[in-house]
């Protein structure tokens, strides 16, 4: 039984097929990663499966719910939170405030207007509580942009959380960091199994042969191929477009 | 960057000033005439409902980051409900200017939904282009007097205790409703949907990803900020008793968002001083010179590069920033 | 080697405002010579190498290209000079198309023997002639960075600054890169490189740099370093 | 209404849309590719109106009149570079407002001071003071040519300058990424120099064309921003093809309103009606269009940037 | 205590041009009688409406609250006068326009303490009477699409006999008119009456005149074709008939006086109609000054001393009808050239003779 189905799902910019039909499936519990060389396709099937881009055809569906009429907040309503290629944070405002913003986005009334935000203690505590899953508890007052990246990208991350996701989609989380913050987020991503399904892009094999239960091969914007690390490692085919010779490491 | 060095100094003075000017403003018109003042009680009221107008422009430009340049229209669609009104025989200020509030409200309703998918520079063209129409709109409507304007020479009623004619009395409702607007944007900003707001003036995209109806949050501070600026437009045709398509002329939206951002853009004191200081220095300028206008101009340059977060920046302490240039 | 060095610093130190990131650098690269800097995160790499381009004034210190100082050069006039960089996060023009990119700044020769034609370029990489009229910001993540390269190389420099290029590449392209990388070298490009992929860098560079907190903590060439394996361990994180 | 008239009312729709290109030439050099909000264009193009008038008058050759115009306004342009707008390309949009708002409200005082407030006499040369007949029964004011002529001639000079000219490109990279820019050896100060002065030429050169046909008087500047701004807007900000676009619909638009749209809710409404609605709705046509393309394309006709 | 005037300027904003003109002729008035009203000292007091309305009322309120006016005078624009009328009358004092004469002021709203200089239709009904006597049967009406270019468009057609072929309402401040050319073109009327003021008017000629249609005689109310602009029209005006109640070429001493007096003092050029009517007005006030010994502070008796004036107007003999607007002659003019080969407008004659408005009716006064 799967926990998130997306069936064939397309999206055309202008002359390109850049989603060819894609069927995709993560098992609650799984980490679903998804290779492919550059352009792929990779994060414009993200941007469907989140709404930030409408597709041309497809249909998703979430836990039993028929996502693909929603719009992006609405999808993040009924359990689909994702992270950014590039870490989206907001910058000027402090770690708290970051954490603040996506705890109210899942509490809901955020027309509320009179009552002082400082004053809700709700919100405080989902903050801390995040700050303490990602180890960002010390930093809570540093605006977020200074920040070194490693930790802005685990902020993200924890945004992401906020919304206690059933299925998480990261793309690219590992983007950018030393083997020692690469190491800390494969920790990191590794603990949250327990708490959602991941959807995982990454470039960082190591990464993904560590972490991922199921490894699908995009290649232009088709499923090439799709199984465990060993099975992917071994595909002729995936060696010569993707892996090169990562996949005789 | 000009430090704050009277609020750092005096950082007890600074809290307990907004009460003081309150107070200063509410025995003006007594003291007015034992002064020589009493011209300055309009002046002073015209400054407060300019700055009711500034400070809905700056709750969604400062903290949402939405560049309107068709506010005057809001204020026009406030001020045409009230003739429209009074035409109908409406006689109560109350119900004129609730209508004010409620036509800009809905008005707001109508442009930011087509209006409020655009972006930018897009955003800005947008609402100029709403209310060009609105001004071609009043320059042609016979009924209320086009391009002539509409005169409402009899003061409304303001119930049985409020003496409407009086312009004291009006004086002080326009302070008492500029004193609420102001403290209820204030509180708004601190609010969650106020932190909402800013969050989606500084990353839409990522507050789409974490769930928040973007557009709605959107929409509904444009529909308050239209509305707050009606509910001005309908205390600016009492002001004036008298309303023309000119108060909706897009120069007229360009000067109040000059004053908004020569105040300081989402700061809590942007607008009533970028409001007081503009029309002070319009009225004093034009007293002395047929050249009134150059001298504005060298202000805004200066601001522009040596107080770059407009004059509020320069007495509010720095920690107390509510968030920057959008 | 030649005796004068291509770019030398000393006693460089510069930050951000109020906050002094590097401490007194002292180093240099010789014509020919592939230097690789490295560090973990937020050790000033990219700070480094921001203050030699003229991104950021230097608080201190003295930095000669060619034997000339530009510390206090404009960054175009370095630029100029021969100096290009693949900055980190690639910084594509969104309004240029591929091909643009490829062109616009395609008029420096610097007395290169073998030119970088556009040809070249796209030989080097197929996959930017497949999107040569899409625009900067209709680019994948890593057809940015391959652009980002492209680009660098377009202008032909004397002293060629990499800043995590290979990040977010496909395995294949990192590999094609660090062959183009090994290509140049033997051509005689002078290179500046920081990358995560320390393994990777090792047999490609001559000299090894490694940062922390803003000081020069070790440096050396790659085999010493390969052999110092508490090296990496203290500074780099494995 | 016969097939001449609806022709020469397209032509006049054509030649009023490449005059508003006119005019929005330089501002969507300055404002659409180097993405600076300039609203003292307008300034610039009253400032070439009224040495053109003055220059014409005075000397009787009206191509000096506009050569003048344009050398001078450059020169001026070069000064305000030097001191205001140098200095504002790395802000915001509303910053930019604000400081070119304030040059507004200078430059109007200014030309107030040296020519004083009544509109000067700018005269059509006379060579092109008449109608010619562009066949039987269709005569067309000879200086309209000339405008449709310039409108074309500028239009194809942008385009190329922009899309296929390494100066375009290097300012486009300066305007989106100018410490990028500058890393690839762009002196993207100069090129942003050149371009305002470009900009400045343009709508100099709009100004003294426009004279003749036009009152030349203080606040002329200001009430052609309006439509400039709108015919970038629509076209897509950025892009020339889509000025070029826009300008024309815009004048087809406009045009058609005028002729064809009173009588045509005569037809249909009863005639109180019709002569209040009419004029109405041709005068915001404009205005409607704009609204209209933005709430189908968000980003304009031809959206350079996405 | 010296009496004081307030005179409201319209030297900024879209009524810039016409502003400065009633500002040189105020000046010149001022020059002429010493800084004094009656013979006692005066103060002056200008400021600038900017053409704006809203703001019209802020500054009235000051010259009332702070500096306590005598009389006042000044703006340009009708809306101005409508939106600052009442304040003044309700606080009595005097409000002599210099330029507008609103339908308004002159019917239902009429006040004792409005006196006009013209009714504003009036200038189109006499336009109307010249386009009889010159035989047009079919004219072609163009105006802004306001109420105000209704009302002038309605003047005109109030004594107009022939057939209206077609009425043309356009945008305010349009630019370009080549449309409203090809219609009239393929209307094919003896004459075009256009009241197109400011920048809409010079506009419209320069682009009627390069259309070729120099041939169809264009008809305008005075505003229209004034020194302003003849001035910045140029040769395309040469022909423009229009009419006003005064023209610099007026024959009568007082006249005579003023326009020798303007030339002089601004380097030659003519007066307009609005320059005249500024110093008129303030001929106005020193005479009812004198009138009443100085006593300004007694409004009943300046009134009275408005109403029968005892200066020589430089347009000549007037009297003023019950609603305070004038009885007056209106002049046909005709934009030629002067001895100097200067353009400018022409008396042709006179085409009403001491011509009331036509809302006297409706004033109850
Ligand atoms: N807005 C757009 N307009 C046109 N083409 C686009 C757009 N966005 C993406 N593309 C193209 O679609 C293809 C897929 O892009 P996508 O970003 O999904 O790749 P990816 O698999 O995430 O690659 P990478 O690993 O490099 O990030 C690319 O070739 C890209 O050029
Ligand atoms: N623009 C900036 N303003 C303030 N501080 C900055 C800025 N950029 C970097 N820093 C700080 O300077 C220090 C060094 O950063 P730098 O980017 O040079 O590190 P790095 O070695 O390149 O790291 P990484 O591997 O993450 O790229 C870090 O502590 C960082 O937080
Ligand atoms: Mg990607
Ligand atoms: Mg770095």
């Amino acid at each position: 039984m799967s926990l998130f189905v997306a069936e064939g799902l397309v999206k055309r910019f202008g002359g390109l097929l850049a989603t060819d039909h894609v069927d995709l499936t993560v098992a609650p519990g799984e980490i679903h990663a998804l290779i492919g060389p550059n352009g792929a396709g990779k994060s414009t099937l993200v941007n469907l499966i989140s709404g930030l881009i409408p597709a041309d055809a497809g249909r998703i569906v979430l836990d039993g719910v028929d996502l693909t009429a929603l719009a992006p907040h609405q999808r993040v309503r009924h359990g689909l939170a994702r992270c950014f290629q590039i870490t989206s944070v907001f910058r000027n405002d402090s770690v708290r405030d970051n954490l603040l913003l996506a705890v109210q986005a899942q509490a809901g009334s955020s027309f509320r207007c009179l009552r002082r935000r400082e004053a809700e203690t709700v919100l405080m505590d989902g903050a801390l509580t995040l700050a303490d899953k990602v180890g960002l508890a010390e930093v809570l007052d540093r605006p977020a942009g200074t920040l070194p990246h490693g930790m802005q990208k685990r902020l993200d991350v924890a945004l992401a959380l906020a919304a206690r996701p059933k299925l998480l989609l990261l793309d690219e989380p590992m983007a950018g960091m030393g083997p020692e913050d690469s190491l800390q987020m494969v920790a990191l991503i590794d603990r949250l199994r327990r708490d959602a399904a991941i959807l995982l892009i990454e470039h960082d094999m190591d990464a993904v042969f560590q972490l991922a239960d199921r490894i699908s091969v995009l290649v232009y914007g088709r499923v090439l191929t799709s199984g465990d690390a060993a099975h992917v490692k071994g595909h002729p085919e995936v060696q010569s477009v993707y892996l090169g010779t990562e996949g005789h490491a | 960057m000009a430090q704050p060095a009277f609020a750092t100094r005096f950082p007890g003075a600074v809290r307990r000033l907004p009460w003081l000017v309150l107070a200063l403003l509410a025995v003006f018109p007594l003291l007015a005439p034992t002064l020589g003042l009493e011209y300055y009680v309009g002046f002073v009221r015209r400054v407060l409902i300019v700055a009711i107008a500034a400070t809905s422009l700056n709750f969604i430009l400062g903290y949402g980051g939405m560049a309107a340049l068709g506010h005057a229209g809001f204020i026009g669609v406030g001020a045409y409900t009230v003739v429209a009104l009074v035409e109908a025989g409406v006689s109560s200020a109350w119900l004129a200017w609730g209508g004010a509030l409620v036509f800009g409200g809905l008005a707001a309703a109508l442009i930011g939904a087509v209006s409020l998918r655009t972006r930018g520079v897009y955003f800005i063209m947008i609402t100029l282009a709403f209310a060009q129409m609105l001004y071609y709109l009043a320059v042609s409507l016979r009924t209320y007097g086009g391009d002539d304007g509409y005169g409402l020479y009899t003061p409304l009623a303001m119930g049985p205790w409020l003496d409407g004619a009086h312009p004291d009395v009006f004086y002080w409702v326009v302070l008492a409703i500029a004193a609420g607007v102001f403290a209820l944007f204030s509180r708004v900003a601190h609010s969650r949907y106020g932190h909402a707001l800013r969050g989606i003036r500084d990353n839409e995209t990522r507050m789409v990803a974490l769930g928040y109806p973007v557009f709605r949050l959107k929409l509904a501070g444009f529909v308050a900020a239209g509305a707050v600026a009606g509910l001005a437009g309908g205390l600016l045709a009492s002001h004036n008793t008298f309303v023309s398509p000119g108060m909706m002329h897009w120069t007229q939206s360009a000067l109040l968002l000059v004053m908004v951002i020569l105040g300081g853009l989402g700061r809590r004191w942007g607008a009533p001083l970028g409001v007081a200081l503009w029309l002070t220095l319009e009225e004093a300028l034009k007293m002395h010179t047929d050249y009134w206008h150059w001298p504005l101009g060298v202000l805004l340059l200066l601001v522009v590069f040596h107080a770059p977060q407009g004059l509020a920046a320069l007495l509010e302490r720095r920690g107390d920033r509510q968030g920057g240039a959008a | 080697m030649s005796a004068i060095p291509l770019l030398s610093c000393r006693g460089l130190e510069a930050g951000y405002g109020a906050s002094q990131v590097l401490f007194g650098l002292d180093f240099e690269i010789r014509p020919g010579e592939v230097m690789a800097l490295l560090g973990r995160n937020g050790m000033g790499k990219s700070t480094t190498i921001r203050t030699i381009v003229g991104g950021l004034r230097p608080q201190r210190g003295e930095i000669l290209f060619d034997g000339r100082p530009i510390q206090a050069a404009r960054a175009d006039h370095i630029a100029r000079l021969g100096v290009a960089i693949v900055p980190e996060g690639r910084q594509c023009f969104p309004n240029l198309t591929v091909r643009e990119h490829l062109v616009a700044f395609a008029d420096r020769r610097n007395g290169v023997a073998e030119p970088w034609t556009l040809e070249r370029l796209y030989g080097l990489f197929p996959r930017l002639a497949e999107r040569a009229d899409h625009m900067g910001n209709q680019l994948s993540g890593g057809e940015q960075q391959m652009l980002a390269i492209a680009r660098a190389l377009s202008t032909n420099p004397r002293l060629l600054i990499l800043d995590e290029a290979t990040e977010g590449l496909a395995p294949v392209i990192r590999d094609e890169i660090w062959r183009c990388l090994a290509l140049l070298k033997a051509q005689g490009q002078t290179t500046l490189v920081v990358d995560k992929y320390v393994e990777k860098l090792l047999p490609l560079a001559d000299r090894n740099l490694i940062l922390e907190r803003g000081r020069i903590a070790w440096q050396g060439s790659s085999a010493e370093l390969d052999a110092q394996r508490e090296v990496w361990h203290r500074y780099l994180g494995v | 209404m016969d097939a001449i008239f609806v022709f020469e009312q397209l032509l006049n729709g054509l030649g009023y849309g490449l005059m508003l290109f006119l005019i929005a030439a330089g501002l969507t050099l300055v404002f659409g590719i180097m993405d600076t909000m300039n609203l003292a264009h307008g300034s610039l193009y009253m400032a070439g109106a009224y040495v053109a008038a003055r220059v014409h008058e005075a000397s009787g050759s009206f191509a000096g009149a506009v050569l003048a115009a344009v050398l001078v306004t450059v020169a001026v342009a070069a000064l305000l570079e030097l001191l205001v707008v140098r200095h504002l390309y790395r802000r915001d949009h509303l910053v930019q407002v604000l400081a070119t708002f304030g040059i507004i409200l200078i430059a109007d005082d200014a030309v107030k001071a040296i020519w004083g407030v009544a509109p000067l006499m700018a005269s059509t040369p006379a060579a092109l003071a008449g109608p010619v007949q562009l066949f039987e029964g269709l005569p067309y004011p000879a200086y309209r040519l000339l405008l449709i002529g310039a409108g074309l001639l500028v239009a194809l000079g942008l385009y190329l300058l922009v899309n296929n000219t390494r100066v375009g490109m290097l300012v486009r990279a300066g305007a989106s990424n100018r410490q990028m820019a500058e890393f690839m050896g762009v002196r993207v100060g100069a090129v942003f120099s050149f371009v305002f002065a470009l900009g400045a030429g343009l709508a100099a050169l709009a100004g003294a064309l426009m004279a003749p046909i036009s009152s030349v008087q203080v606040g002329m500047g200001e009430a052609i921003l309006i439509p400039a701004l709108v015919v970038i807007v629509i076209g897509g900000i950025g892009s020339v093809r889509g000025a070029f676009v826009a300008a024309l619909l815009v004048g087809l638009v406009d045009t058609a309103g005028r002729a064809f749209l009173p009588p045509a809710l005569r037809a249909v409404l009863p005639p109180s009606v019709a002569a209040d609605l009419g004029p109405a709705l041709a005068g915001i046509a404009m205005y409607v269009l704009m609204a209209a393309v933005l709430t189908l394309k968000p980003a304009g006709l031809f959206p350079a940037r996405a | 205590a010296d009496i004081k005037v307030g005179i409201a300027l319209d030297i900024s904003g879209p009524f810039a041009a016409l502003g400065a003109e009633a500002r040189d002729g105020f000046e010149l008035a001022i020059e002429k009688l010493g800084g004094k009203l009656g013979g006692q000292p005066a103060e002056f007091l200008r400021t600038d409406f900017g053409g704006n309305p809203e703001q019209a009322n802020q500054l009235v309120a000051r010259y009332l609250q702070r500096d306590k006016i005598d009389f006042f005078t000044g703006p340009i624009g009708s809306n101005a006068a409508l939106a600052v009328g009442p304040a003044l009358f309700a606080a009595k004092v005097p409000y002599l326009s210099a330029n507008p004469g609103p339908s308004a002021y002159a019917g239902e709203k009429c006040s004792p303490y409005f006196f006009a200089q013209y009714q504003n239709d009036t200038y189109d009904e006499a336009a109307g009477k010249v386009a009889n006597e010159k035989g047009y049967k079919n004219v072609v009406l163009i105006a802004p699409n306001y109420p105000a270019g209704k009302d002038h468009l309605n003047g005109f057609k109030r004594l107009y006999k022939g057939a209206v072929k077609d009425e043309i309402y356009t945008k305010l401040g349009q630019i370009d008119y080549a449309a409203e050319i090809a219609q009239i073109r393929a209307a094919k009327p003896d004459a075009v009456f256009f009241f197109l003021p400011g920048a809409m008017g010079i506009n419209f000629v320069k682009q009627f005149v390069g259309g070729g249609l120099k041939d169809i005689p264009l008809i305008a109310p005075g505003f229209s074709a004034d020194e302003d602009v003849i001035q910045a029209v140029g040769e395309p005006m040469i022909g423009v008939l229009n009419t006003a109640h005064w023209t610099h070429d007026l024959q009568n001493p007082a006249n005579a006086e003023f326009v020798s007096a303007f030339r002089k003092k601004y380097d030659g050029r003519y007066p307009s109609v609005y320059a005249a009517m500024a110093y008129d007005t303030l001929m106005a006030m020193d005479a009812a000054v004198r009138d009443v010994g100085g006593k300004v502070a007694d409004r009943e008796a300046v009134l009275k001393a408005l109403k029968s004036p005892s200066f020589s107007s430089v347009r000549g003999e007037f009297k003023y009808g019950v609603n305070n607007f004038p009885v007056q002659n209106y002049y046909l003019r005709e934009v030629g050239k002067d001895a100097d080969g200067r353009i400018t407008n022409k008396l042709v004659g006179t085409t009403l003779e001491q011509h009331q408005d036509a809302y006297v009716g409706a004033c109850k006064m």
